[in-house]
């Protein structure tokens, strides 16, 4: 599963995007792991309210399925138009 | 419907023109354009907008099509540039033809609002101080709930 | 602030691009454009539009002033068109200039509101069948209780 | 004072502008006076209520003072924009 970073979550963890291999099942249970991984994790990754996610290119919510999805991208909330 | 994300720059005019021709049954059009503001305060270099390649089309295109489920329009027009963009540039525009100017102008503030909360673009502000992320405002997620 | 009326064609992208440039503290921008419908029903030949000289300018320009003077605004543009006018041709524009979206959307509207039921100007269809003065309609009128 | 007409209101009367020397004080009387000249001015003003009323190129009421003003116009409610 690809996971992808943008705006300073991007600058935190350092790669805009990177291979994962993961048994979780949600977002949050990806998001526990990432944090267990090293500090800049854990740093991008401390208040989830300042973070919005999408599972393969869909926005959604912390609490969604991430089975079989290619593609997780998390990202401070949106500041288009 | 036209929906373009690019780095170049667009020509207002040509779009605008283009719009409002070719519609003879709709009386009316709006359209809205979003420029890099210069605060003398804030002396500005430059806002750089990144964003999600893979998703923003599709989610442009999702809130252009609940924008046409929504109101009588006769098209829908985004522009939405990236990259590095100049004080005074023109970042965005949206246009809409309508037969009756209300369909018009909501259309266009609703495409606004799900622009600025819900298409994945981010804007960095890089000032003589350093560089911010332009944080989004509460206003404009409580903007949504109007519709 | 530019008020026009004329009986010349005006051109939108032009007028747009002026509206959009040299307001670098000025994020946002709106306009309106109006267009003779040409309903295929109604088989119109062309629209008249009548005005009161003495008083249209000095009308509008009380408009624009309050709109001014309820909104932030960098800049306001009204240009009016009245003779003969072909179907999909453009009878009028408004623009405004505004550091948020929030006032250029509603201050476009209430000109145009305001334009509709306040400024002397009436329109005229002439069809194959006939000629016939365009009614108010009672929206109009109670579309200015809004504001 | 010259007492203009605009759209419907000049076709039924069959002039853009006319001078007419008054003593009425408010538009209702120089409305009144108008109705009784001819048929024309009768059919212009038979419903008051689609008509409205400028004075010196102000929109005002029908019970306005024209005392001193230079023109009055008559017309149908606007359809501009």
């Amino acid at each position: 599963m690809d996971v992808l970073y943008f705006a300073w979550v991007r600058e935190r963890i350092g790669v805009p995007k990177e291979a994962v291999e993961t048994d979780a099942k949600t977002v949050t249970d990806l998001v526990a792991e990432l944090r267990s991984r090293e500090e800049r994790y854990e740093a991008a990754f401390a208040d989830l309210s300042a973070l919005r996610v999408a599972v393969d290119q869909e926005l959604t919510d912390f609490d969604a399925s991430i089975e079989g999805a290619r593609e997780v991208a998390f990202f401070p909330p949106m500041t288009g138009g | 419907m036209k929906i373009a994300v690019q780095t170049e720059a667009f020509d207002l005019g040509a779009e605008a023109s283009a719009l409002a021709q070719g519609h003879r049954d709709m009386g009316a059009v709006v359209t809205f354009i979003g420029v890099v503001r210069d605060l003398a305060e804030s002396d500005l270099d430059r806002m750089v907008i990144e964003h999600y390649p893979g998703m923003t089309l599709k989610a442009i295109q999702a809130i252009a099509e609940d924008a046409k489920s929504r109101w009588n329009l006769g098209d829908v027009l985004v522009i939405h540039r990236y990259g590095d963009l100049a004080p005074g540039e023109m970042i965005m525009m949206v246009g809409t033809v309508a037969p009756h100017r209300k369909d018009a102008f909501e259309a266009a503030e609703y495409l606004m609002d799900y622009l600025k909360s819900r298409a994945p673009f981010w804007k960095k502000e890089i000032t003589s101080d350093g560089a911010d992320w332009v944080a989004a405002k509460d206003e404009d997620e409580d903007a949504l709930s109007r519709w």
